[in-house]
């Protein structure tokens, strides 16, 4: 691997850039492997690299049916944050932010993480309430994230309109200054880059066609569109494709698929220094080194595989921006684009072993997979490693949806009276 | 006993007038919410004729779904209730509010924000619908005459709404 | 001619002379120009500088497509708009434009340096560099990155301007107005189908508005169609996107052309339901990729045929053409017709249609066939090109101010990829074309790919003798993409075209890669060895070109942007000072303050004023629900968890419901008004909801059952009376019901008159004080409540708001759905088992809550929680532990859902969820703040009056 | 914007004016008391969440307030057939 640095890059510009190595072989599958990734986003890709650096087990794995971080890694709005209100999400969260703080030396491959703070808008007393509580648990659990008053809010990101007189006016606010932005495509790529070089085989183009299984029901190989590989060991890491994947293993999931949307503006100079969130008016931006305003939009009402969004969402996110942010009325969307999450009855992952043997998931992260991309690659690689999870994401269990132990961080938030 | 009481509304009584388009609210009427799976029982004890075909209107009843109707008669008209029948009559006369829209743009400035096809909503159709994001029952009274039946509360939105599709002529 | 202005020709009108001004400078242009015409007419070449080397940059097209000459538009305060193409920007008498992303002028931009260090800033460089030190990317190398990057400045006022929306419905809408698009219009035009044509440009005609010839066939054309009753012809109107099931967006600007501002909207969103669509959106010329093809005065042929024959304003004095595809010829040849000196025509093809040769000699023009231009010189303008045969390394000069690049044509597909209608590679146009359609559309025209423009050759990049690497020939001009960044992408291992795409964000500009995309696919699919279709094809998505927040947000701006739901007393609260405070949809009020008083002083007034007198509450909002039929009850009875069948008319019943997860979900009291008719109420937010899962379960489990259910929130207005004299203001104005404790008692409800008024009286408290809520038709509600406030005024009658009324409910122990619960409490967690029929064999939600965890022991319970320190009020949020000593992180065992001052006990309270804490009463817990540690006991949940004779006065 | 055909109003209506309502025919077990928790589980919350021809649940919320049952195909988001409540599965 040629290590990145202002210095290769001078060295390599004077020949011209002729001599850049690939940044990872496009691998053809062997007929075995000692684990298989399926799903080659910023997760499984995660999982590859933390399966051969922390564990030893480099004969590995990924395989994609696209081409790698072209799923929900590639369509996010990129927010890192974890200032979540159970212990169970603070702690996954929280493993993955330390995880985002030096990624980047890691995998010797700049990921942009940003730490330019998360601020999420309350706009009535209950929201005060709920942030509250949030902020008091995040103390107590060793996560950053405080309460600043409207008039803080204001400082800190100075086009945020605090008029009283708005529909939804701005009471205050909580801000994660760890929380922040990375570039999402760099950071499926640094992992590919940086597991490849510990001898992973990144496998794209490739289709997971079905989950072959033994006499003793345990995972034996995957089926995929160039052959048959051999693995006693499979990790499902596919988003909004988990139900399809797990439904070849004759595994029913408590998955949904929607289409969710996000959209960005042209480019413009600085503008915008850090997220804001406000879950009662449905809007989330931040702005991207590029320049362009980064902006989340809901999820339509329906089951769906189609990448394809309705119009009206977009309507409704753009007014809800425009009222937070009334200078940005004359800006103007550039792109928009849709990706598939995975929603799970509470809204928190599944992520560790199936009821079938060898066979592993990490799925349902529904809108808030990204922040999580190195921690989830952590856990899973730790899962397929030991046989069994990690104490992180041992509560993150299928078994939860039997017991009734739901980990629903939007239903504490929930709003009624 | 002293005087009887006001009563107030949540909008004023023209809202706007030009343009092609009159916006205006309707004086206070009686409305019910008929509900039955049998209409010939409900017909019997009110001893009306209801329209069987949703989305349609006749004599101030309007069939809004399989086994409802909303019926708007002058105000003050009481009902008898069926106690006991299968049927389930439940007066809502100040839930909403009518407000009207009349004139040659009238159809325009309702398709400001309802998807309606209102090209093809026939004079005697009538329906729930939206505005944007807010419910309505709209009704074709005439050609160039549409009521917009709309809970209380969000009747200064709607007003507003409606107003600011009249008032600009392009 | 003067200057670069024809003396004839053009559509401008040459009798209205308009005067504008870029980057501070003032010019004359004619109505019916654009900004980028009338600058060329001023022989301004230099428009802008590129995003990342600073490049100077004149225009390449004449159109939306443009990808360089992007200026920003103020007009007052608040108007300010970056990034505008100036070939789409219309001139209007004092238009003030800028130029962007130099500093500090355009001529002279600093940022310039980045291209003398364009070796070191290739594709990707910033993944490759800036992580050392760590601590520079926050503080150092992030900021200047954000700094250089961007294009415009972002405005920095709130827009004065509005926007409006309009839904709309045809059987046909055609989508571009050339030709093609008019054609269909007119044929449609004598059917009875309803016909939309939508154009971008401020004059329908697209190409046809270039050629002269076709002029008189236009203005016949648009005069039928403008008689004909069934067509609209949208100008300035851009299809931005095509959603399912023929729903198509557009915008319409209505006022950016206009010197005058207008009251009206800025631009208008259509959403158009369409039967049938035609796309009829044309194609884009593709430019050639040879170094030096961004120097400003080179541009696409047909641009610069645009400018001539539509705005008359010439490129250059004396033009050039470098040519892959014959319809450059016939461009240079208008400029030659025209009298402008075409110093040569270079095609890179060895042959080419000899009817193109005998007219290249007829009007006395060299050609230079197998030849390509392989450098262009002049930095700010041309100043003239080097070429070469292909394959060879001689080189010759030619001298010309312009340079003219004719590389084929790329069918506008842009609209049909968003139907998802599927593509087909064509070849010999190398360009995806239509195949087959997802909705109901077809394409005609070039956009189609048949079109008499002639025949091309498809090519990647000129050839020349240079070094391939060491030039930088451009590919993406707005992001700076040249051929050797995709180069270096395939050497770095990024082998589909998205992944290349990201890469070297080719594509991906303002302009989404309207002429860079197939030049940047011809060249991964060489440097790759594979055929296009095998490299892949990036997505087209909406919107075609970029569109306005505002126009896109539509009506909900300002007061319209969402309902806010006031009950008919919100106007006298309003009167009298209420601070109001947002629940869901409704703004309630929260406390009434009187001479300067703060909340605690007016909400501690409040609730004195109802346990010693009589309050006066609007609890108009609440939700209601009419639930009218023979098996109403029943109903009733399986929805709740707890019986209902046996409950008398007349009397009242606090309901609990579970979502079928076993969590709680809502809550309210409702009544019996006679054997088949309920009166429900339910929370203030939970209305819409609640109906909506009664109707799921009514319609879809349970279908048999004879009870219809209707929101009855807004019919009643309801005001609440509390506190011991009560009953003695509401006595005289009532008629009809009998008052006394033993007719009228606790959680009963009679019907009756109050002030001549029907009324559904309940006696019912929320506060632990004789209560009645008075339930009467909405439009009599203010009136009533003016009727009560002079009767009580003699007994102290005060009005308090949902903050007292949250006071006085937690010292009586009463929850609140949303804040003492959260959506993960069962009722058993709440203290609420009273209100679960342990008889019943089913309700909703009763399953779920024998599932083993929710069983378990240690749930967290809803307790009362006492401060140490009385005076201390709890903030609600807090966590509550059992160790403060121990270290972060701590255990959490619970936290304060409700606290408060409590005028009536003199000291604080609060309500907490703690874990097993029904065990652990008279426990010493701690809150740990950020300051200090807070001691709390744990106690039961009914502060005041627990024996609840309050209620029996 | 989807283009919905109401089976009750039986009239094609915008997205706008319907709620979308989960899986169809997934049936309240009718004694949810003899279920195990595995069973109950099931029904409450596994989803067959298909890529391809999905049974869903629509309500006319903004118009005849009725549910009825869809064919989706979750690919192409394309309406296969409504059809009312209650009647068999297609």
């Amino acid at each position: 691997m040629t290590r990145f640095s202002a210095f290769s890059l001078f060295a390599k510009a004077l020949g011209g850039h002729q001599s850049w190595p690939e940044q990872w072989p496009d691998a053809s599958p062997k007929p075995a492997y000692d684990a298989i990734i399926v799903g080659a986003g910023g997760h499984g890709l995660g999982a590859s690299y933390y399966l051969a650096k922390k564990y030893g087990i480099t004969n590995v794995a990924v395989i994609e049916k696209g081409w790698l971080g072209g799923g929900n890694t590639g369509r996010n709005t990129t927010i890192i944050r974890s200032n979540y209100l159970y212990d169970e999400s603070a702690h996954l969260y929280d493993h993955a932010l330390k995880l985002w703080d030096g990624l980047s030396q890691e995998l010797n491959y700049n990921t942009m993480y940003s730490k330019r703070g998360v601020m999420m808008l309350a706009h009535n007393v209950h929201d005060v309430q709920s942030f509250k509580r949030h902020i008091h648990a995040n103390r107590l659990n060793g996560v950053d994230n405080e309460w600043l008053t409207a008039e803080q809010a204001k400082e800190y990101c100075p086009p945020l309109s605090i008029s009283p007189n708005a529909r939804h006016p701005v009471l205050g606010a909580a801000l994660q200054r760890r929380g922040g932005t990375a570039r999402h495509d760099t950071v499926a790529w640094g992992y590919a880059r940086a597991a490849a070089a510990l001898g992973v085989d990144i496998i794209q183009n490739c289709a997971v066609t079905g989950i072959r299984r033994g006499a003793d029901g345990a995972v034996e190989g995957v089926e995929t569109t160039r052959g048959f590989i051999a693995s006693k060991r499979v990790g499902v890491s596919a988003a909004g494709h988990s139900s399809v994947i797990m439904q070849m293993a004759g595994l029913e999931f408590p998955l949904e698929s929607y289409p969710l949307q996000a959209l960005v503006s042209e480019p413009v100079k600085p503008v915008f220094p850090c997220v804001v969130m406000s879950n009662s008016v449905h809007a989330y931006m931040s702005q991207s080194d590029k320049g362009e305003l980064v902006i989340g939009a809901g999820t339509d009402q329906y089951v769906s595989y189609s990448q394809r969004g309705a119009l009206h969402i977009v309507e409704h996110t753009l007014a809800a921006i425009c009222e937070i942010f009334p200078i940005f009325r004359r800006m103007r969307m550039l792109r928009t684009w849709g990706g598939i999450v995975d929603v799970t009855p509470d809204r928190s992952p599944i992520l560790g072993k199936t009821p079938v043997s060898g066979l592993y998931v990490n799925c349902g992260w529904g809108t808030g997979g990204f922040k999580a991309t190195p921690g989830a690659g952590d856990l899973l690689a730790y899962t397929m490693a030991k046989d069994e999870p990690h104490p992180i994401n041992a509560p993150y269990n299928l078994d939860r949806f039997r017991t009734g132990r739901l980990i629903d961080e939007a239903a504490a938030a929930a709003v009624a009276h | 006993m002293s005087e009887a009481l006001a009563r107030t509304d949540p909008v004023s009584g023209l809202a706007f007038a030009g343009q092609g388009v009159t916006l205006s609210l309707a004086g206070p009427m009686a409305r019910f919410s008929l509900r039955t799976r049998q209409p010939e029982a409900l017909e019997q004890l009110l001893g009306i004729e209801l329209p069987r075909k949703i989305g349609t209107s006749h004599d101030g009843a309007a069939c809004l779904g399989p086994d409802e109707w909303l019926l708007r008669a002058p105000a003050g008209t009481t009902l008898a209730m069926g106690t006991g029948l299968p049927l389930a009559i439940t007066e809502v006369s100040e839930r909403s509010v009518c407000l009207i829209a009349e004139g040659a743009r009238a159809a325009e400035v309702l398709a400001a924000g309802c998807p309606l096809d209102l090209d093809r909503f026939a004079v005697g159709r009538a329906t729930r619908t939206v505005f944007e994001t807010v419910e309505i029952v709209l009704l074709r009274t005439g050609d160039m005459r549409f009521e917009v039946e709309v809970w209380r509360s969000f009747a200064p939105w709607l007003s507003m709404a409606l107003e600011s599709a009249a008032r600009p002529l392009r | 001619m003067s200057g670069f202005r024809l003396d004839q020709g053009g559509r401008v009108d040459r009798s209205r002379s308009i005067s504008f001004s870029f980057d501070g400078v003032t010019y004359q242009g004619f109505a019916g120009d654009t900004l980028a015409s009338a600058l060329l007419a001023n022989g301004v070449l230099l428009f802008g500088r590129s995003f990342k080397y600073h490049r100077p940059r004149g225009l390449l097209g004449a159109g939306s497509e443009e990808p360089n000459a992007l200026v920003s538009v103020s007009r007052g305060p608040g108007r300010h708009t970056p990034n505008l193409r100036a070939t789409a920007v219309e001139v209007y008498e004092g238009l003030t434009a800028k130029s962007q992303n130099r500093w500090p002028s355009l001529k002279t931009d600093l940022g310039a340096i980045n291209d003398r260090l364009g070796m070191f800033l290739p594709a990707g460089f910033y993944n490759k560099t800036f992580m050392w030190p760590r601590s520079f990317w926050d503080k150092l190398y992030e900021p200047a990155i954000r700094r250089m990057a961007g294009l415009g400045e972002a405005p920095t006022q709130e827009d004065p301007d509005h926007y409006g929306a309009v839904y709309a419905h045809c059987d046909l809408l055609i989508v571009g107005a050339g030709p093609a698009g008019i054609d269909a219009a007119l044929e449609a035009s004598g059917t009875t189908k309803r016909v939309i044509l939508i154009d971008e440009q401020d004059e329908p005609g697209g190409g046809a508005l270039d050629d002269p010839a076709l002029w008189s066939w236009l203005k016949e054309s648009l005069k039928d169609l403008a008689a004909a009753p069934n067509v609209t012809v949208l100008s300035r109107t851009t299809a931005f996107g095509y959603y399912h099931d023929n729903f198509i967006g557009a915008v319409e600007r209505l006022t950016d052309h206009q010197a005058e501002l207008c009251s009206g909207p800025r631009e208008k969103l259509w959403r158009i339901r369409a039967g049938e669509v035609i796309l009829a959106q044309g194609a884009i010329e593709r430019p050639l990729v040879f170094a030096g093809n961004d120097v400003p005065g080179v541009m696409l042929a047909s641009a610069a045929r645009t400018f001539l024959q539509r705005y008359g304003v010439v490129v250059g004095k004396s033009v050039a053409l470098m040519a892959a595809h014959d319809s450059g010829w016939r461009d240079a040849f208008a400029h030659a017709r025209a009298g402008v000196n075409v110093a040569a025509i270079i095609d890179v093809r060895a042959t080419v249609d000899a009817e193109l040769l005998a007219d290249a000699e007829a009007l006395g023009i060299a050609v230079r066939l197998a030849h390509s231009v392989t450098d262009v010189h002049g930095r700010l303008g041309v100043k003239g090109i080097t070429v070469s045969p292909n394959g060879g390394s001689a080189e010759s000069r030619i001298a010309c101010d312009a340079l003219l690049m004719a590389g084929g044509w790329t069918p506008s597909v842009h609209l049909w990829s968003h139907s998802k209608g599927s593509l087909a590679w064509d070849d010999a146009l190398g360009a995806y074309v239509p195949d087959q359609p997802n909705e109901k559309v077809r394409c005609v025209g070039a956009c189609s790919g048949k079109w008499n423009f002639g025949s091309g050759l498809v090519i990647d990049t000129l050839p020349t003798p240079r070094d391939q690497s060491r030039i930088k020939a451009f590919v993406d001009f707005q992001n700076d993409v040249t051929a050797k960044d995709i180069h270096l992408a395939v050497r770095e291992g990024f082998k589909s075209i998205e992944h290349i795409k990201r890469y070297t964000t080719t594509g991906m500009a303002t302009d989404q890669g309207k002429t860079s995309n197939l030049n940047g696919l011809q060249i991964a699919s060489q440097a790759l060895g594979r055929h296009v279709t095998e490299v892949g094809l990036t997505t087209f998505r909406p919107p075609y070109t970029p569109q306005t927040f505002g126009a896109l947000a539509g009506h909900a701006q300002g007061d319209l942007f969402q309902p806010t739901r006031k009950t008919c007393i919100d106007g006298w609260a309003e009167e009298h000072g209420a601070v109001f405070e947002l629940v869901a949809q409704w703004r309630r009020a929260r406390y009434f303050p009187q001479g300067g008083e703060d909340m605690h002083a007016a909400v501690n007034r409040e609730c004195r004023a109802v346990r010693s007198a009589v309050g006066i509450f609007d609890a108009s909002t609440l939700g209601k629900i009419e639930v009218v039929g023979p098996d109403a009850a029943e109903f009733l009875n399986r929805m709740y968890t707890n019986p209902w069948k046996a409950l008398e008319p007349g009397r009242c019943r606090y309901g609990l419901l579970l979502r079928e997860d076993g969590f709680i979900t809502d809550d309210g009291v409702s009544a019996r008004l006679a054997p088949d008719r309920f009166h429900l109420t339910t929370t203030t937010g939970g209305a819409a909801r609640v109906l909506n899962m009664m109707e799921d379960y009514l319609q879809t489990e349970w279908p048999e059952l004879d009870v219809w259910l209707t929101s009855t929130t807004e019919q009643w207005a309801v005001i609440a009376l509390q506190g011991p004299m009560a009953r003695k203001v509401l006595e005289p104005l009532v008629e009809g019901i009998d008052l006394s404790p033993e007719m009228f008692p606790h959680m009963a409800i009679r019907e009756g008159t109050i002030c001549g008024v029907p009324t559904r009286l309940f006696r019912v408290s929320f506060t632990g004080e004789l209560g009645f809520e008075i339930n009467v038709p909405a439009a009599y509600g203010r009136a009533l409540w003016e009727r009560l406030m002079s009767a009580g005024a003699a007994l102290g009658i005060t009005p308090y708001g949902t903050e007292a009324m949250h006071v006085l409910r937690a010292e009586k122990g009463f929850i609140i759905v949303g804040q003492d619960t959260d959506g993960t409490v069962t009722p058993n967690d709440a203290g609420l088992d009273w209100a679960v029929g342990k008889k019943k064999p089913d309700f909703v939600g009763k399953r779920s809550l024998a599932r083993p965890d929710i069983a378990a022991a240690g749930r967290k319970q809803l307790v009362g929680l006492l401060t140490d320190d009385p005076a201390v009020v709890l903030e609600e949020g807090a966590q509550i532990v059992a160790d403060p000593a121990q270290a972060i992180p701590m255990t959490m065992i619970g936290h304060v859902t409700s606290s408060y001052w409590s005028e009536a006990l003199g000291r604080s309270i609060a309500l907490a969820m703690v874990e097993g804490g029904r065990q652990r009463m008279g426990e010493m817990l701690y809150v740990p703040m950020p300051d200090r540690v807070l001691r709390v006991r744990v106690s039961g949940m009914v502060f005041y009056d627990p024996e609840g004779v309050r209620l029996n006065v | 914007m989807l283009l919905i055909h109401c089976p009750y109003c039986d009239e094609a209506r915008a997205e706008i004016e319907f709620a979308y309502a989960g899986e169809a025919h997934i049936a309240r077990p009718p004694d949810p008391a003899a279920l195990s928790d595995e069973d109950w589980t099931h029904y409450l919350f596994i989803r067959s969440n298909p890529r391809g021809r999905h049974h869903e649940r629509w309500r006319h919320i903004h118009g005849c307030g009725r549910f009825f049952n869809a064919v989706r195909e979750t690919v192409s988001d394309k309406f296969e057939v409504t059809y009312k409540a209650g009647e068999p599965r297609r």
